[in-house]
């Protein structure tokens, strides 16, 4: 699709005004119906029995007691699955963690479910599945994975990417590799070089919500799943196919999503749920317990990475280098490879070299959180940037400023940038009153940037002119935090209407086009582009309409602020008619009046951020307080700039959680030892300041508006920017996240 | 004739090329020489790859067309949160 | 599974002395309906003791505080003669999980939990509490160190129940202090805590004190030695720095999903420090 | 397991159910009860999610039996706004976008509804200690706050 790119001349009514959101009231209310608000007429209740152990061949599974207990309806394991993925690597590691079909790959593993006539029954069910299992040794760091002799977890796992292949099975799925120049002569020319090793510790999304659904399959194979999901199309694909039904006869509903973050990109319990279904012949309702949702469904990453990066005495850059090894769980995974893609992205770089490893260890199979894998890279190049900075003598920002990336400038990760924002964040950094306030005493701040690609991708928007000419706006990409809102904004804005005169809602698979998921940031940039494009294609008809109700050509109708306006010496005192009044005709007009759009939106912007962020530390227990935080990010074009800035207050928030004190912590058995928000400590309000915001606007040239995506980069800069605060604060560098306070203070008395 | 540029893994597979030069008007094209010439390039391919033209980052659109004299560079296509 | 809600305390220990199953008291359920849903315990029988009369209140008298075992722990911090009297208890009381916790759970549900994080317990401890027990044998008093005997394990004999924490009344020139290190600002579990009580003569001289470190040992510690340090003393650097040491030296920690045995005992020597300056400075005052 | 009989006041209106002995007063509000106002984002007390006002005090939901509820009354998201008007903590929760999926919202509202009644001029420090029993893990709680400041105004106004 082209769409003229008239943004840098364009002023904008609706756009970039704040009204309140559609689903507010709702949500307001209790009226909002998220994954496990809604019922069917003779549901049963579905649980799912986890393997307690880290790594363990399934010798058997009795399921006779469960099956025969009074009010349990179906009983399910990896048997009832057959392998229907055709060859299909990735799909086939999804199926498996939805069932365990011959080994338990981590603690929480699924390897048998039940579907009974209530929550008790279903308890007691799981009681009486009796599991042999064989205990293997287990791995779940992911720097003792990637050792040599390391107890191999899929032995059908050959690193690829590496030339020759190898001759035996390890943990390492695949090795990737990006960059230019010749790393090894320029480090050579370095007059400093810092060299150091870091490490992240696996983290959560931590959305409130735990995964939840209502499966119902009819015996004449229709089905409908009415789940909380950030993509209900590439659900509906994942379970027609690993359940061998069409995808036309299961309809997907995405009900309210209480937050996903990434974590609902991917099927965990609903093929179970739907098999279930099929099994008992009645609809079935599973829903995750927070133990659950951390034990068993998709963190991100550890990481382990080396960073090594050389400047010239005048602060120029002149070599780059990291290794960065990412947990992937228990399957192969591309985790490392997006790592290793943005690691130096911000800057420009005559020499640059990422190679990145996939690792396997047995932990819940990793997925994508916020920006996913950019955040942990971004530690480790911005915390060795800041002491190169020291090292070469020049302030932290003016030595960014003198190497960030510009258009034109060749990205570390292959192509040439457009027009891009990491200088202006930049220089709002410097110039921003945060930079120059004072500090006491011990207290630190630091800064830190980061980048994220954002995506567009498959989208279908239907755009409804009612009689009345109020107009429903029918998308497919699900809204995780206001987007009904943004885009209620462009349909108002292209048709020049009021924003209360469209209604957006998200539509089921049935009723719509595909829609790739709402991940990548991609929710607002590609389905405003599909709105753009169907209320286009609606004014089309809108001008066709009016043309007949005139009886003038179409071509001497044009559209202006909402009316159609007949042009030309003819007829250009012909009253002005408005959507409303031309709607009102439709029915003798042609008929209903729509507008639709079926893309790929391509030409995603990249963004950039800089974050600041003041700390103190307490020097007796290592207890860090974030005192001020600043956000600065391009935004493109902010079409609703309050949730905007939303974004970028999540997403630092979710960053200092990451930074200070959230991790999974393993028992030597191989058992996650924290799987509550009591312990997985996620910030609480009076753990944080206010969140100040920045937003920067430069247009993204493949976009109508300029716009480019905002959700994830707002995590990006947060690790690194609190860990430089810390390090300053205490003046030890710290390498190790989270910062706990007991990594504090051993850093602090080492 | 475009030049492609091919990210350090598809290199590697690419009997260590990290520029080929294609006979190709489109992205449909691209991939079918591409695989023609390398069939190691296969499982990458599988996986997914997206083409940056000009710095602009496209998926497998087929019909997208490649100007002569662009910037045109391989990569993975990526997950997002 | 039975739910019984007995009107006298009589009733109550008559329950669970008949009890044949599992029986469970409930008072504020901020633990044990955790414990429940975990699947950690599956008690037969849960008597709620919320409706006997007698538990619900708190009373002060000439004799001090008396505290019933169904009060929740944010009347605690509501009662401005208590706040007076006993700062650190309250400080303790009111740190327990959120202010949603606080409107449930109780002193003597936190004591009978036997944490050794337990947040209201050293305070109390350090107060020098006692808990009022009924049982079928009639009622016994003893202290609320005697409690908890080990992590989640108690002294109480079968069929007795704790009816109330009593406090002493305030001898003049006494203070009290309570605080806890946690990652997290609020809704968080001690890593390690510390309190202090301690009574000055009219010289401003400690006359006596005691103090107590929570999460520090598999019981809340009460440290003699460190009692030892502070009297005599006017809380002067010098003597901080050795109930630091001291305090240090008496833990008995371990490494865990919430700290590390390096990291508690030297916080809870820091802790210690910090709460005995409050507890001098609140003496000081009155 | 027989069902005990349990007699309240919710939002105002006499509601009578049968519950089991462990089944939470979480439960019976959303499943015997329909209110799905009430969330579960833990069943621990470590959310707030499902915050509800009992008898004038702020508590979770699922850390009360459904049988404790005997007697008592209850207020939840549900009661709060007066026909189709607003209680201005929802009006400036709106106005502020002091939530983005809003599965906390309701046990937010709760919480400063409670906060409010017991402190009408609370400091932005009281404000976050106020409300640290509840987890919201979009917006960095930064709107939420403001949101809370906002309203607090107009009640001490109103």
């Amino acid at each position: 699709m082209n769409l003229d790119p008239s943004h840098s001349k364009r002023s904008f009514s609706s756009v970039g005004t704040r009204p309140i959101r559609p689903d507010g009231v709702d949500k307001v209310t209790g009226r909002a119906r998220y994954g496990a608000d809604f019922n069917m007429p003779g549901q049963l209740v579905g649980r799912i029995l986890r393997s307690p152990h880290a790594h363990a061949m399934i010798r058997k599974i009795d399921t006779s007691k469960a099956a025969q207990l009074p009010g349990v309806k179906a009983v399910l394991t990896a048997a009832d699955l057959p392998d229907l993925t055709n060859g299909d690597a990735a799909m086939y590691d999804i199926l498996d963690n939805c069932m365990a079909r011959k080994k338990a790959l981590y603690d929480g593993h699924a390897v048998a479910a039940v579907a009974a006539i209530d929550a008790r029954t279903a308890k007691q069910a799981l009681k009486l599945i009796e599991v042999e299992y064989e205990l293997l040794p287990h791995v779940t760091d992911v720097d003792q994975a990637f050792a040599p002799d390391a107890p191999l977890i899929n032995d059908t796992i050959f690193t690829t990417g590496v030339d020759p292949k190898p001759d035996c099975p390890s943990n390492v799925s695949m090795r990737s590799q990006f960059g230019h120049g010749d790393v090894d002569a320029g480090m050579a020319k370095a007059d400093f070089v810092v060299e150091r090793t870091f490490k992240t510790e696996q983290t959560h999304q931590g959305y409130i919500e735990p995964h939840a659904c209502v499966a119902s399959v009819g015996s004449d194979g229709t089905a409908d799943l009415w789940v909380c999901t950030q993509g209900h199309f590439v659900y509906r694909q994942h379970c027609a196919q690993l359940l061998g039904m069409d995808a036309s006869k299961l309809r997907v509903t995405s009900s309210e999503i209480g937050g996903g973050f990434g974590g609902k990109t991917h099927v965990w319990a609903e093929p179970v749920a739907l098999a279930l279904s099929r099994k008992a012949g009645r609809p079935v309702k599973l829903v995750m317990t927070r133990d659950e949702v951390f034990r068993a469904s998709g963190p991100t990453s550890a990481t382990s990475i080396d960073v090594k990066i050389g400047a010239l005495r005048d602060g120029t850059i002149i070599a780059a280098d990291a290794t960065l090894r990412y947990s992937c769980g228990p399957y192969a995974g591309a985790w490392a490879e997006v790592g290793a893609m943005t690691a130096f992205a911000c800057y420009k770089l005559e020499n640059v070299r990422t190679v990145g490893y996939e690792v396997l260890v047995n932990r819940p199979k990793t997925a994508a959180y916020r920006a996913p894998s950019a955040p942990m890279a971004a530690f480790a190049v911005e915390s060795a940037i800041d002491e190169l900075a020291k090292k070469v003598g020049m302030d932290p920002v003016d030595f960014r400023i003198r190497n960030a990336a510009q258009e034109g400038t060749k990205a570390s990760y292959g192509p040439v940038y457009g027009p891009i924002g990491i200088g202006p964040t930049l220089e709002a950094v410097k110039n921003h009153p945060h930079m120059k306030a004072p500090l006491g005493k011990n207290q630190g701040r630091g800064m830190a940037c980061g980048f994220w690609f954002n995506f567009g991708g498959q989208t279908c928007t239907d755009l409804n002119i009612g009689m009345d000419g109020t107009v429903s706006l029918a998308v497919g990409t699900v809204d995780v935090g206001g987007s009904r809102a943004s885009l209620s904004l462009v349909a108002a804005e292209e048709l020049g209407i009021d924003y209360s005169q469209v209604r957006a809602v998200i539509a089921d698979t049935s009723s719509l086009g595909y829609n790739d998921m709402t991940d990548g940031s991609r929710g607002t940039f590609s389905s405003s582009m599909a709105t753009i494009s169907a209320a286009r294609n609606a004014i089309k008809i809108l001008r066709e309409r009016a043309a007949q109700m005139w009886d003038i050509p179409v071509e001497d109708v044009t559209w202006e602020k909402g009316h159609a306006v007949a042009k030309g010496e003819t007829h250009g005192n012909l009253p002005k008619l408005s959507l409303k009044e031309i709607a009102a005709a439709a029915g003798t007009t042609g008929g209903p009046i729509a507008g639709h759009s079926e893309i790929v939106a391509d030409g995603a912007g990249v963004s950039f951020a800089t974050h600041i962020c003041d700390i103190e530390v307490d020097p007796e227990t290592g207890a860090a307080k974030v005192l001020r935080y600043t956000v600065v990010q391009d935004a493109g074009k902010a079409v609703h700039p309050t949730y905007v800035e939303g974004q970028y207050q999540g997403g630092a928030a979710q960053g200092i959680g990451w930074a200070l004190n959230e991790e999974y912590i393993y028992g030597k058995d191989g058992r996650l030892q924290n799987a509550g928000f009591l312990d997985y400590r996620i910030p609480v309000c009076s753990d944080l300041p206010m969140i100040d915001t920045q937003i920067l606007e430069i247009p993204n040239p493949n976009h109508p508006y300029g716009v480019r995506g905002v959700g994830e980069t707002s995590i990006v800069p947060p690790l690194a920017a609190v860990a430089n605060a810390v390090s300053n604060a205490v003046g030890v560098r710290m390498q190790h996240i989270p910062m706990s306070p007991p990594r504090i203070l051993a850093a602090l008395d080492a | 004739m475009v030049e492609v540029t091919l990210w350090g893994s598809l290199a590697t597979a690419a009997g260590g090329n990290s520029k080929v030069e294609i006979e190709a008007k489109d992205i449909r094209e691209l991939f079918k020489r591409l695989s023609e010439c390398f069939p190691g390039l296969e499982p990458l391919m599988d996986r997914g790859i997206a083409v940056a033209i000009d710095g602009t980052i496209y998926r497998d659109t087929w019909s997208k067309e490649l100007p002569t004299g662009a910037e045109i560079y391989l990569l993975p296509r990526l997950a997002g949160g | 599974m039975r739910y019984i809600r007995p009107s006298s305390l009589e009733d109550a220990v008559g329950l669970l002395v008949e009890a044949s199953g599992k029986a469970a008291i409930l008072a504020g359920g901020s633990d044990l309906l955790v414990r429940m849903k975990g699947g950690f315990i599956e008690p037969d029988l849960i008597i709620d003791i919320k409706a006997i009369d007698a538990l619900k209140h708190m009373t002060e008298s000439e004799d001090g505080f008396v505290i019933g075992a169904a009060v929740p722990c944010a009347v605690l911090g509501e009662n401005a003669a208590l706040r007076r009297a006993w700062p650190g208890v309250v400080e303790g009381a009111n740190l327990i999980g959120s202010k949603q916790v606080q409107g449930r759970c109780t002193i003597v549900g936190n004591l009978c939990n036997a944490s050794p994080a337990a947040d209201s317990v050293p305070a109390l401890v350090a107060a020098g509490a006692k808990a009022l027990i009924r049982g079928p044998a009639g009622s016994r008093i003893a202290a609320v160190e005697m409690v908890p005997v080990g992590p989640g394990k108690t002294s109480l004999a079968s069929g007795e129940i704790i009816e109330a924490i009593l406090l002493d009344k305030r001898q003049p020139r006494s203070g009290d202090a309570y605080q806890r290190f946690t990652p997290r600002t609020e809704m968080d579990i001690a890593v390690v805590s510390a309190a202090v009580n301690l009574t000055l003569d009219d010289q401003g001289i400690v006359q006596s004190a005691r103090v107590a470190l929570g999460a520090a040992a598999p019981t809340v510690l009460l440290v003699e030695e460190a009692a030892a340090v502070l009297t005599g003393s006017r809380v002067d650097d010098g003597t901080l720095n050795r109930l630091a040491e001291v305090c240090s030296g008496a833990c008995r920690p371990i490494d865990d999903k919430r700290g590390t045995v390096e990291f508690r005992r030297k916080v809870a020597g820091v802790l210690a420090k910090r709460v005995a300056l409050t507890a001098y400075q609140r003496a000081g005052q009155k | 397991m027989a069902g005990i009989a349990v007699s309240t006041k919710i939002n105002g209106d006499n509601a009578e159910f049968l519950c089991h002995p462990d089944e939470t007063l979480l439960d019976v509000l959303r499943d015997r009860l329909g209110l799905m106002g009430v969330k579960e984002g833990c069943g621990t007390g470590d959310c707030g999610a499902c915050s509800i006002i009992l008898d004038d005090r702020l508590v979770c939901s699922c850390l009360v039996l459904g049988a404790e509820a005997e007697g008592g009354r209850i207020e939840t998201v549900e009661g709060m706004a007066q026909g189709d008007q607003l209680h201005p903590l929802q009006q400036k929760f709106l106005e502020h976008a002091a939530l983005q999926c809003g599965i906390c919202t309701p046990g937010f509202l709760m919480a400063a509804k409670d906060l409010l009644a017991k402190n009408p001029d609370p400091t932005e420090e009281e404000i976050r200690f106020g409300l640290a029993g509840n987890l919201c893990r979009c917006t960095g709680y930064d709107k939420i706050v403001r949101a809370v400041q906002d309203a607090a105004g107009v009640m001490r106004g109103a």
